[in-house]
Protein backbone atom coordinates (compact mmCIF):
# COMPACT_ATOMS: atom_id res chain seq x y z
CA UNK A 1 0.00 0.00 0.00
CA UNK A 2 1.05 3.43 -1.54
CA UNK A 3 -0.12 6.55 0.58
CA UNK A 4 1.09 9.22 -2.05
CA UNK A 5 -0.50 11.59 0.31
CA UNK A 6 -2.28 12.42 3.73
CA UNK A 7 -3.68 14.82 5.95
CA UNK A 8 -5.09 14.58 10.03
CA UNK A 9 -7.14 17.41 11.02
CA UNK A 10 -7.93 18.08 15.04
CA UNK A 11 -10.91 20.01 15.53
CA UNK A 12 -13.68 20.08 19.04
CA UNK A 13 -17.20 18.61 18.66
CA UNK A 14 -18.60 21.95 17.63
CA UNK A 15 -21.43 21.62 15.20
CA UNK A 16 -20.32 24.27 13.11
CA UNK A 17 -16.97 22.37 12.48
CA UNK A 18 -19.39 19.81 10.41
CA UNK A 19 -19.58 22.41 7.48
CA UNK A 20 -15.78 22.91 8.08
CA UNK A 21 -14.81 18.90 7.30
CA UNK A 22 -16.81 18.68 4.78
CA UNK A 23 -14.83 21.41 2.82
CA UNK A 24 -11.61 20.54 4.24
CA UNK A 25 -12.23 16.56 2.75
CA UNK A 26 -13.40 18.43 -0.15
CA UNK A 27 -10.70 20.32 -0.94
CA UNK A 28 -8.74 17.23 0.06
CA UNK A 29 -10.29 15.40 -2.08
CA UNK A 30 -9.73 17.38 -5.19
CA UNK A 31 -6.70 16.15 -6.00
CA UNK A 32 -7.72 12.60 -7.23
CA UNK A 33 -9.71 15.05 -9.70
CA UNK A 34 -13.16 13.67 -9.00
CA UNK A 35 -16.78 14.56 -10.75
CA UNK A 36 -19.19 16.64 -8.78
CA UNK A 37 -21.18 13.49 -7.77
CA UNK A 38 -18.06 11.39 -6.27
CA UNK A 39 -16.86 14.85 -4.69
CA UNK A 40 -20.60 15.03 -3.11
CA UNK A 41 -20.82 11.46 -1.80
CA UNK A 42 -17.21 11.79 -0.18
CA UNK A 43 -19.01 15.20 1.94
CA UNK A 44 -21.92 13.57 2.46
CA UNK A 45 -20.42 10.17 4.15
CA UNK A 46 -17.55 12.74 6.06
CA UNK A 47 -20.63 14.96 6.87
CA UNK A 48 -22.70 11.65 8.80
CA UNK A 49 -19.17 10.17 10.50
CA UNK A 50 -18.04 13.68 12.29
CA UNK A 51 -21.79 14.11 13.16
CA UNK A 52 -21.99 11.10 14.93
CA UNK A 53 -19.27 12.12 17.20
CA UNK A 54 -20.29 15.57 17.58
CA UNK A 55 -24.29 14.12 18.43
CA UNK A 56 -23.63 10.93 20.16
CA UNK A 57 -20.36 10.32 21.13
CA UNK A 58 -19.98 14.00 23.21
CA UNK A 59 -23.54 14.53 24.32
CA UNK A 60 -22.97 16.85 26.58
CA UNK A 61 -19.16 18.03 26.36
CA UNK A 62 -17.44 19.19 23.53
CA UNK A 63 -14.80 16.83 22.67
CA UNK A 64 -12.23 16.08 20.18
CA UNK A 65 -12.63 14.74 16.92
CA UNK A 66 -9.43 13.51 14.29
CA UNK A 67 -10.22 13.33 10.69
CA UNK A 68 -8.09 11.33 8.85
CA UNK A 69 -7.86 11.25 4.65
CA UNK A 70 -5.33 9.74 2.69
CA UNK A 71 -4.73 8.96 -0.84
CA UNK A 72 -4.14 5.24 -1.55
CA UNK A 73 -2.34 3.68 -4.52
CA UNK A 74 -3.15 7.20 -6.34
CA UNK A 75 -6.90 6.33 -6.51
CA UNK A 76 -8.37 5.13 -3.42
CA UNK A 77 -9.70 7.90 -0.59
CA UNK A 78 -9.03 6.58 2.84
CA UNK A 79 -11.06 8.48 5.42
CA UNK A 80 -10.98 8.21 9.47
CA UNK A 81 -13.12 9.47 11.70
CA UNK A 82 -12.01 8.71 15.42
CA UNK A 83 -13.60 10.32 18.98
CA UNK A 84 -12.89 9.39 22.43
CA UNK A 85 -16.24 9.79 23.21
CA UNK A 86 -18.90 7.31 24.98
CA UNK A 87 -18.64 4.40 22.50
CA UNK A 88 -20.96 2.00 21.29
CA UNK A 89 -21.60 -1.34 22.75
CA UNK A 90 -23.21 -3.04 19.86
CA UNK A 91 -21.82 -1.41 16.52
CA UNK A 92 -23.58 -4.20 14.52
CA UNK A 93 -27.15 -2.74 16.05
CA UNK A 94 -25.97 0.60 15.26
CA UNK A 95 -25.41 -0.09 11.57
CA UNK A 96 -28.65 -1.06 10.97
CA UNK A 97 -31.23 1.14 8.79
CA UNK A 98 -33.72 3.25 11.22
CA UNK A 99 -31.57 2.64 14.90
CA UNK A 100 -31.03 5.10 16.62
CA UNK A 101 -30.85 6.59 19.68
CA UNK A 102 -30.66 10.41 19.11
CA UNK A 103 -34.55 10.84 19.37
CA UNK A 104 -36.60 12.06 16.70
CA UNK A 105 -34.31 14.52 15.13
CA UNK A 106 -31.52 11.28 14.01
CA UNK A 107 -33.42 9.41 11.09
CA UNK A 108 -30.99 6.27 12.20
CA UNK A 109 -29.60 6.38 8.42
CA UNK A 110 -26.44 7.86 8.95
CA UNK A 111 -24.35 4.44 8.72
CA UNK A 112 -26.52 3.28 5.61
CA UNK A 113 -25.83 6.74 3.32
CA UNK A 114 -21.94 5.84 4.45
CA UNK A 115 -21.97 2.40 3.24
CA UNK A 116 -23.55 3.23 0.36
CA UNK A 117 -21.41 6.35 -0.60
CA UNK A 118 -18.41 4.60 0.06
CA UNK A 119 -16.67 1.15 -1.17
CA UNK A 120 -15.72 -0.15 2.22
CA UNK A 121 -17.05 0.88 6.04
CA UNK A 122 -15.22 -0.29 9.01
CA UNK A 123 -16.26 0.59 12.48
CA UNK A 124 -14.48 -0.13 15.39
CA UNK A 125 -15.61 0.81 19.05
CA UNK A 126 -15.58 0.25 22.59
CA UNK A 127 -17.93 1.55 25.32
CA UNK A 128 -16.26 4.25 27.14
CA UNK A 129 -13.37 4.72 25.16
CA UNK A 130 -14.32 5.72 22.09
CA UNK A 131 -15.22 4.67 18.04
CA UNK A 132 -13.32 4.94 14.67
CA UNK A 133 -14.91 4.47 11.73
CA UNK A 134 -13.01 3.96 8.52
CA UNK A 135 -14.21 4.66 4.74
CA UNK A 136 -12.74 4.21 1.70
CA UNK A 137 -13.70 4.88 -1.67
CA UNK A 138 -12.09 4.54 -5.15
CA UNK A 139 -12.14 7.12 -7.29
CA UNK A 140 -11.60 6.27 -11.08
CA UNK A 141 -9.42 8.38 -12.97
CA UNK A 142 -10.84 9.67 -15.96
CA UNK A 143 -7.57 10.39 -18.28
CA UNK A 144 -6.77 6.97 -17.66
CA UNK A 145 -10.76 5.34 -18.54
CA UNK A 146 -11.12 7.91 -21.62
CA UNK B 1 -30.51 28.45 5.95
CA UNK B 2 -32.90 30.91 3.81
CA UNK B 3 -35.89 30.05 3.60
CA UNK B 4 -38.66 31.11 1.49
CA UNK B 5 -42.44 30.64 1.18
CA UNK B 6 -45.41 30.62 -1.41
CA UNK B 7 -48.86 30.20 -0.62
CA UNK B 8 -52.15 30.01 -3.03
CA UNK B 9 -55.43 28.22 -2.61
CA UNK B 10 -54.21 25.89 -0.30
CA UNK B 11 -50.95 25.26 -1.28
CA UNK B 12 -47.81 26.52 0.19
CA UNK B 13 -44.42 26.14 -1.53
CA UNK B 14 -41.19 26.04 0.67
CA UNK B 15 -37.78 26.81 -0.02
CA UNK B 16 -34.50 25.68 1.13
CA UNK B 17 -31.39 27.85 0.15
CA UNK B 18 -28.08 26.60 1.75
CA UNK B 19 -26.79 23.49 3.44
CA UNK B 20 -28.87 21.29 5.63
CA UNK B 21 -26.74 19.30 8.23
CA UNK B 22 -27.39 18.51 11.57
CA UNK B 23 -26.10 22.21 12.84
CA UNK B 24 -29.11 24.13 10.88
CA UNK B 25 -31.85 21.51 11.64
CA UNK B 26 -33.07 22.27 14.53
CA UNK B 27 -33.78 25.79 13.39
CA UNK B 28 -35.15 24.85 10.19
CA UNK B 29 -37.03 22.76 11.58
CA UNK B 30 -38.64 25.50 13.89
CA UNK B 31 -38.89 27.84 11.39
CA UNK B 32 -40.69 25.28 8.76
CA UNK B 33 -43.33 23.98 11.89
CA UNK B 34 -44.29 27.83 12.28
CA UNK B 35 -44.97 28.41 8.63
CA UNK B 36 -47.13 25.10 8.74
CA UNK B 37 -49.08 26.13 11.75
CA UNK B 38 -49.62 29.84 10.35
CA UNK B 39 -51.17 28.60 7.14
CA UNK B 40 -52.14 25.17 7.73
CA UNK B 41 -52.10 24.09 4.13
CA UNK B 42 -53.58 21.36 2.50
CA UNK B 43 -50.61 20.45 0.15
CA UNK B 44 -46.87 21.23 0.51
CA UNK B 45 -43.99 21.31 -2.09
CA UNK B 46 -40.71 21.21 -0.44
CA UNK B 47 -38.51 22.71 -3.57
CA UNK B 48 -34.82 21.71 -2.74
CA UNK B 49 -33.16 23.16 -5.40
CA UNK B 50 -31.32 25.74 -3.45
CA UNK B 51 -30.12 22.91 -1.32
CA UNK B 52 -25.94 22.88 -2.43
CA UNK B 53 -25.94 20.30 0.75
CA UNK B 54 -27.99 17.39 2.47
CA UNK B 55 -27.58 14.65 4.85
CA UNK B 56 -29.48 12.07 7.04
CA UNK B 57 -30.23 15.21 9.35
CA UNK B 58 -32.16 16.31 6.29
CA UNK B 59 -33.72 12.88 6.27
CA UNK B 60 -34.96 13.05 9.75
CA UNK B 61 -36.45 16.94 9.21
CA UNK B 62 -38.51 15.08 6.24
CA UNK B 63 -39.55 12.39 7.90
CA UNK B 64 -41.15 14.99 10.50
CA UNK B 65 -42.66 16.90 8.62
CA UNK B 66 -44.26 13.99 6.31
CA UNK B 67 -46.21 12.83 10.05
CA UNK B 68 -47.26 16.75 10.86
CA UNK B 69 -48.50 17.11 7.12
CA UNK B 70 -50.53 13.72 7.89
CA UNK B 71 -51.54 15.24 11.19
CA UNK B 72 -52.90 18.19 9.01
CA UNK B 73 -54.75 15.90 6.69
CA UNK B 74 -52.56 17.25 4.00
CA UNK B 75 -49.49 15.73 2.19
CA UNK B 76 -46.35 16.91 1.41
CA UNK B 77 -43.74 16.58 -1.83
CA UNK B 78 -39.95 17.01 -2.35
CA UNK B 79 -39.26 19.12 -5.88
CA UNK B 80 -36.01 19.82 -7.94
CA UNK B 81 -33.63 18.22 -5.73
CA UNK B 82 -29.85 18.68 -7.07
CA UNK B 83 -27.84 15.57 -7.77
CA UNK B 84 -26.21 15.27 -4.29
CA UNK B 85 -29.38 15.70 -2.46
CA UNK B 86 -31.12 13.18 -4.72
CA UNK B 87 -28.84 10.58 -4.08
CA UNK B 88 -29.02 11.17 0.02
CA UNK B 89 -32.98 10.76 -0.58
CA UNK B 90 -32.45 7.61 -2.31
CA UNK B 91 -30.07 6.21 0.10
CA UNK B 92 -32.47 6.91 2.77
CA UNK B 93 -35.03 4.92 0.40
CA UNK B 94 -37.11 8.51 1.67
CA UNK B 95 -39.52 7.53 -2.35
CA UNK B 96 -41.10 4.77 -0.17
CA UNK B 97 -43.02 7.74 2.47
CA UNK B 98 -42.63 10.68 0.58
CA UNK B 99 -42.71 11.70 -3.34
CA UNK B 100 -39.62 13.37 -4.81
CA UNK B 101 -40.47 14.83 -8.10
CA UNK B 102 -37.85 16.60 -10.55
CA UNK B 103 -38.63 20.31 -12.19
CA UNK B 104 -41.68 20.62 -13.31
CA UNK B 105 -43.01 17.78 -12.53
CA UNK B 106 -45.68 18.15 -9.99
CA UNK B 107 -47.80 20.50 -11.69
CA UNK C 1 -7.90 34.90 26.46
CA UNK C 2 -11.09 32.63 25.09
CA UNK C 3 -10.07 30.06 22.49
CA UNK C 4 -13.70 29.57 20.91
CA UNK C 5 -12.61 27.20 18.03
CA UNK C 6 -8.98 25.08 16.46
CA UNK C 7 -8.20 23.03 14.05
CA UNK C 8 -5.04 21.39 13.56
CA UNK C 9 -3.91 20.15 10.12
CA UNK C 10 -1.00 17.86 9.92
CA UNK C 11 0.18 17.22 6.41
CA UNK C 12 3.34 16.53 3.82
CA UNK C 13 5.54 18.71 2.35
CA UNK C 14 4.17 18.67 -0.86
CA UNK C 15 4.00 21.54 -2.93
CA UNK C 16 0.37 19.66 -3.79
CA UNK C 17 -1.17 21.02 -0.38
CA UNK C 18 -0.23 24.50 -0.94
CA UNK C 19 -3.62 25.06 -2.28
CA UNK C 20 -5.34 22.42 0.23
CA UNK C 21 -3.61 24.34 3.17
CA UNK C 22 -5.54 27.85 1.53
CA UNK C 23 -8.50 26.14 1.22
CA UNK C 24 -8.59 24.30 4.40
CA UNK C 25 -7.54 28.30 6.17
CA UNK C 26 -10.14 29.89 3.98
CA UNK C 27 -13.19 27.27 4.77
CA UNK C 28 -12.00 27.84 8.89
CA UNK C 29 -11.72 31.25 8.91
CA UNK C 30 -15.52 31.63 7.59
CA UNK C 31 -16.73 31.24 10.40
CA UNK C 32 -15.70 34.87 11.26
CA UNK C 33 -17.83 36.14 8.72
CA UNK C 34 -14.81 37.94 6.90
CA UNK C 35 -14.95 39.69 3.75
CA UNK C 36 -13.80 38.51 0.57
CA UNK C 37 -10.48 40.59 1.07
CA UNK C 38 -9.71 39.50 4.34
CA UNK C 39 -10.35 36.26 3.49
CA UNK C 40 -7.63 36.56 0.43
CA UNK C 41 -5.21 38.20 2.77
CA UNK C 42 -5.46 35.25 5.25
CA UNK C 43 -5.11 32.25 1.92
CA UNK C 44 -2.22 34.27 1.15
CA UNK C 45 -0.45 34.82 4.78
CA UNK C 46 -1.08 31.42 4.85
CA UNK C 47 -0.04 30.01 1.45
CA UNK C 48 3.46 31.96 1.83
CA UNK C 49 3.87 30.15 5.22
CA UNK C 50 3.18 26.76 4.14
CA UNK C 51 4.99 27.50 0.87
CA UNK C 52 8.49 28.50 2.86
CA UNK C 53 8.14 24.91 4.82
CA UNK C 54 7.73 22.93 1.51
CA UNK C 55 10.58 25.29 -0.19
CA UNK C 56 13.21 26.19 2.71
CA UNK C 57 12.26 23.85 5.55
CA UNK C 58 12.72 20.54 3.66
CA UNK C 59 14.42 20.80 0.86
CA UNK C 60 15.30 17.54 -0.26
CA UNK C 61 12.83 15.38 1.35
CA UNK C 62 9.17 15.32 2.18
CA UNK C 63 8.64 16.73 5.37
CA UNK C 64 5.67 16.80 8.22
CA UNK C 65 4.28 20.39 7.90
CA UNK C 66 1.64 21.62 11.50
CA UNK C 67 -1.17 24.43 10.11
CA UNK C 68 -3.20 25.21 13.32
CA UNK C 69 -5.56 27.67 13.39
CA UNK C 70 -7.73 29.28 16.41
CA UNK C 71 -10.43 31.52 17.04
CA UNK C 72 -9.56 33.70 20.05
CA UNK C 73 -11.87 36.35 21.57
CA UNK C 74 -14.54 35.61 18.78
CA UNK C 75 -12.73 37.98 16.80
CA UNK C 76 -8.95 37.29 16.10
CA UNK C 77 -7.92 34.63 13.83
CA UNK C 78 -4.83 33.06 14.97
CA UNK C 79 -2.38 30.70 12.35
CA UNK C 80 0.26 28.86 13.38
CA UNK C 81 2.65 27.03 10.86
CA UNK C 82 5.12 24.97 12.16
CA UNK C 83 7.74 22.71 10.74
CA UNK C 84 11.07 20.49 11.60
CA UNK C 85 12.99 21.38 9.12
CA UNK C 86 16.57 22.90 8.71
CA UNK C 87 15.29 26.02 10.60
CA UNK C 88 17.66 29.53 10.72
CA UNK C 89 20.51 30.67 11.67
CA UNK C 90 19.01 34.53 11.26
CA UNK C 91 15.64 35.06 11.52
CA UNK C 92 16.10 38.88 11.45
CA UNK C 93 17.84 38.68 8.36
CA UNK C 94 15.69 36.14 6.72
CA UNK C 95 12.83 38.72 7.38
CA UNK C 96 14.07 41.49 5.47
CA UNK C 97 12.38 42.24 2.15
CA UNK C 98 13.85 41.09 -0.56
CA UNK C 99 16.28 38.33 1.52
CA UNK C 100 16.16 34.46 -0.12
CA UNK C 101 18.21 31.75 -0.56
CA UNK C 102 16.21 30.59 -2.66
CA UNK C 103 17.84 31.80 -5.85
CA UNK C 104 15.85 33.35 -8.73
CA UNK C 105 12.42 30.88 -7.79
CA UNK C 106 11.68 32.94 -4.64
CA UNK C 107 11.24 36.61 -4.66
CA UNK C 108 12.49 37.12 -0.87
CA UNK C 109 9.30 38.76 -0.28
CA UNK C 110 7.34 35.89 1.73
CA UNK C 111 7.37 37.52 5.21
CA UNK C 112 7.26 41.14 3.86
CA UNK C 113 3.61 39.57 2.33
CA UNK C 114 2.68 37.73 5.52
CA UNK C 115 3.68 40.89 7.80
CA UNK C 116 1.29 43.31 5.62
CA UNK C 117 -1.27 40.78 5.49
CA UNK C 118 -1.78 40.71 9.33
CA UNK C 119 -1.64 42.20 12.58
CA UNK C 120 1.45 40.72 14.31
CA UNK C 121 4.24 37.88 13.01
CA UNK C 122 6.33 35.83 15.30
CA UNK C 123 8.74 33.65 13.95
CA UNK C 124 10.36 31.42 16.23
CA UNK C 125 13.52 29.38 14.82
CA UNK C 126 16.32 27.31 15.48
CA UNK C 127 18.77 25.76 12.82
CA UNK C 128 18.60 21.96 12.45
CA UNK C 129 15.32 21.98 14.45
CA UNK C 130 12.61 23.90 12.95
CA UNK C 131 10.70 26.87 12.32
CA UNK C 132 7.09 28.47 13.71
CA UNK C 133 5.82 30.98 12.49
CA UNK C 134 2.57 32.34 14.59
CA UNK C 135 0.33 34.89 12.90
CA UNK C 136 -2.88 37.25 13.97
CA UNK C 137 -5.29 38.93 12.40
CA UNK C 138 -8.65 40.58 13.79
CA UNK C 139 -11.31 40.07 12.09
CA UNK C 140 -13.94 43.12 12.65
CA UNK C 141 -17.75 41.97 13.14
CA UNK C 142 -19.34 43.44 10.29
CA UNK C 143 -22.58 42.92 11.89
CA UNK C 144 -21.28 44.51 14.87
CA UNK C 145 -20.06 47.67 13.29
CA UNK C 146 -23.10 48.25 10.83
CA UNK D 1 -2.73 27.06 -14.97
CA UNK D 2 -4.58 27.43 -17.94
CA UNK D 3 -2.45 29.97 -20.58
CA UNK D 4 -3.96 31.58 -23.03
CA UNK D 5 -1.72 33.99 -25.29
CA UNK D 6 -2.90 36.56 -28.37
CA UNK D 7 -0.17 38.50 -30.45
CA UNK D 8 -1.07 41.60 -33.18
CA UNK D 9 1.97 43.79 -34.42
CA UNK D 10 4.30 43.36 -31.56
CA UNK D 11 2.61 43.24 -28.98
CA UNK D 12 1.64 40.27 -26.94
CA UNK D 13 -0.91 39.32 -24.90
CA UNK D 14 -0.49 36.55 -21.94
CA UNK D 15 -3.68 35.65 -20.12
CA UNK D 16 -3.29 33.17 -16.93
CA UNK D 17 -6.12 31.24 -15.75
CA UNK D 18 -5.66 29.64 -12.14
CA UNK D 19 -3.94 30.00 -8.98
CA UNK D 20 -0.07 31.07 -8.94
CA UNK D 21 1.51 29.27 -6.31
CA UNK D 22 4.87 28.06 -5.93
CA UNK D 23 3.04 24.15 -7.02
CA UNK D 24 2.48 26.16 -10.36
CA UNK D 25 5.21 28.96 -11.22
CA UNK D 26 7.63 26.88 -12.31
CA UNK D 27 5.60 25.44 -15.20
CA UNK D 28 3.96 28.54 -15.88
CA UNK D 29 7.37 30.26 -16.29
CA UNK D 30 8.58 28.01 -18.92
CA UNK D 31 5.23 28.02 -20.91
CA UNK D 32 5.82 31.93 -20.68
CA UNK D 33 9.30 31.61 -21.86
CA UNK D 34 8.37 29.79 -25.02
CA UNK D 35 6.02 31.65 -26.14
CA UNK D 36 8.64 35.21 -25.73
CA UNK D 37 11.04 33.30 -27.38
CA UNK D 38 8.46 32.35 -29.76
CA UNK D 39 6.76 35.76 -31.06
CA UNK D 40 9.84 38.04 -29.57
CA UNK D 41 7.62 40.90 -28.59
CA UNK D 42 8.14 44.46 -27.99
CA UNK D 43 5.49 44.66 -25.80
CA UNK D 44 4.07 41.96 -23.32
CA UNK D 45 0.66 42.34 -21.23
CA UNK D 46 0.26 40.05 -18.59
CA UNK D 47 -3.56 40.01 -18.40
CA UNK D 48 -3.93 38.53 -14.71
CA UNK D 49 -8.28 38.86 -14.41
CA UNK D 50 -8.13 34.99 -14.71
CA UNK D 51 -6.20 34.57 -11.43
CA UNK D 52 -7.90 33.50 -8.62
CA UNK D 53 -5.03 33.64 -6.48
CA UNK D 54 -1.53 34.87 -6.44
CA UNK D 55 1.29 34.76 -4.32
CA UNK D 56 4.87 35.36 -4.23
CA UNK D 57 5.55 33.16 -6.12
CA UNK D 58 4.11 34.99 -8.60
CA UNK D 59 6.39 37.75 -7.91
CA UNK D 60 9.45 36.14 -8.34
CA UNK D 61 8.07 35.10 -12.48
CA UNK D 62 6.95 38.58 -13.00
CA UNK D 63 10.62 40.11 -11.37
CA UNK D 64 12.29 36.95 -14.12
CA UNK D 65 9.36 38.06 -17.13
CA UNK D 66 10.03 42.19 -16.90
CA UNK D 67 14.18 40.87 -16.68
CA UNK D 68 14.12 38.93 -19.78
CA UNK D 69 11.36 41.58 -21.85
CA UNK D 70 14.34 44.55 -21.07
CA UNK D 71 16.77 41.70 -22.61
CA UNK D 72 14.79 41.36 -25.52
CA UNK D 73 14.38 45.16 -25.74
CA UNK D 74 11.21 45.42 -25.06
CA UNK D 75 8.53 46.30 -21.77
CA UNK D 76 6.34 44.25 -19.29
CA UNK D 77 2.68 45.43 -17.98
CA UNK D 78 0.08 43.67 -15.89
CA UNK D 79 -3.47 44.26 -16.63
CA UNK D 80 -6.77 43.97 -14.72
CA UNK D 81 -5.36 42.03 -11.58
CA UNK D 82 -8.02 40.93 -9.12
CA UNK D 83 -8.33 42.34 -5.71
CA UNK D 84 -6.04 39.50 -3.95
CA UNK D 85 -3.37 39.88 -6.43
CA UNK D 86 -3.42 43.71 -6.69
CA UNK D 87 -3.12 43.37 -2.58
CA UNK D 88 0.19 41.41 -3.15
CA UNK D 89 1.36 43.02 -6.01
CA UNK D 90 0.96 45.87 -3.82
CA UNK D 91 2.62 44.64 -0.64
CA UNK D 92 4.91 43.58 -2.47
CA UNK D 93 6.17 46.77 -4.43
CA UNK D 94 5.78 45.77 -7.74
CA UNK D 95 5.11 49.17 -9.44
CA UNK D 96 8.54 50.04 -8.60
CA UNK D 97 9.35 47.68 -11.33
CA UNK D 98 6.21 47.05 -13.29
CA UNK D 99 3.76 48.72 -14.82
CA UNK D 100 0.21 47.96 -13.40
CA UNK D 101 -2.88 48.87 -15.54
CA UNK D 102 -6.98 48.53 -14.54
CA UNK D 103 -9.45 47.09 -16.98
CA UNK D 104 -8.99 49.24 -20.40
CA UNK D 105 -6.13 51.37 -18.93
CA UNK D 106 -3.15 50.59 -21.26
CA UNK D 107 -5.09 50.47 -24.47
N1 LIG E 1 -19.33 8.08 17.11
C1 LIG E 1 -20.32 7.45 17.79
N2 LIG E 1 -20.24 7.31 19.14
C2 LIG E 1 -21.22 6.69 19.83
N3 LIG E 1 -22.33 6.18 19.26
C3 LIG E 1 -22.48 6.27 17.93
C4 LIG E 1 -21.49 6.92 17.12
N4 LIG E 1 -21.92 6.87 15.84
C5 LIG E 1 -23.10 6.24 15.85
N5 LIG E 1 -23.46 5.87 17.08
C6 LIG E 1 -24.69 5.11 17.46
O1 LIG E 1 -25.21 4.48 16.30
C7 LIG E 1 -26.55 4.91 16.06
C8 LIG E 1 -26.85 4.92 14.58
O2 LIG E 1 -26.08 5.90 13.91
P1 LIG E 1 -26.50 6.43 12.47
O3 LIG E 1 -26.81 5.27 11.57
O4 LIG E 1 -25.46 7.37 12.00
O5 LIG E 1 -27.89 7.18 12.70
P2 LIG E 1 -28.22 8.50 13.56
O6 LIG E 1 -26.99 9.35 13.68
O7 LIG E 1 -29.27 9.16 12.77
O8 LIG E 1 -28.70 8.01 14.90
C9 LIG E 1 -26.65 6.25 16.75
O9 LIG E 1 -27.98 6.60 17.07
C10 LIG E 1 -25.78 6.02 18.00
O10 LIG E 1 -26.48 5.30 18.99
N1 LIG F 1 10.33 27.52 7.31
C1 LIG F 1 11.59 27.93 6.98
N2 LIG F 1 12.65 27.12 7.23
C2 LIG F 1 13.91 27.51 6.92
N3 LIG F 1 14.20 28.71 6.34
C3 LIG F 1 13.19 29.56 6.06
C4 LIG F 1 11.84 29.22 6.38
N4 LIG F 1 11.06 30.26 6.00
C5 LIG F 1 11.87 31.20 5.50
N5 LIG F 1 13.17 30.80 5.52
C6 LIG F 1 14.35 31.59 5.08
O1 LIG F 1 13.96 32.95 5.01
C7 LIG F 1 14.19 33.46 3.70
C8 LIG F 1 13.19 34.53 3.35
O2 LIG F 1 11.88 34.00 3.30
P1 LIG F 1 10.72 34.79 2.53
O3 LIG F 1 10.68 36.20 2.97
O4 LIG F 1 9.44 34.01 2.69
O5 LIG F 1 11.13 34.78 1.00
P2 LIG F 1 11.35 33.60 -0.04
O6 LIG F 1 10.52 32.43 0.38
O7 LIG F 1 10.91 34.18 -1.33
O8 LIG F 1 12.81 33.26 -0.01
C9 LIG F 1 14.14 32.23 2.82
O9 LIG F 1 14.82 32.44 1.59
C10 LIG F 1 14.83 31.19 3.71
O10 LIG F 1 16.23 31.33 3.69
Amino acid sequence: MNIKNYITLDFPSNSANEAFARAAASAFASQLDPTLEELGDIKTAVSEAVTNCIVHAYPREIGRIRLRLRILDEETLDITVRDWGVGMENVKQAMEPLFTTGGEERSGMGFTIMQSFTDTLHVRSEKGKGTTVSMRRRIFRRSRIG
Amino acid sequence: MNITSAYASGRLTIGLIGELDHHEARETLQSITELLDEYLPRECAMDLSGLRFMDSSGIALIVRLNRKMRELGGRIWIENPSVQTRRVLEAAGIERLVQVAAIGGTT
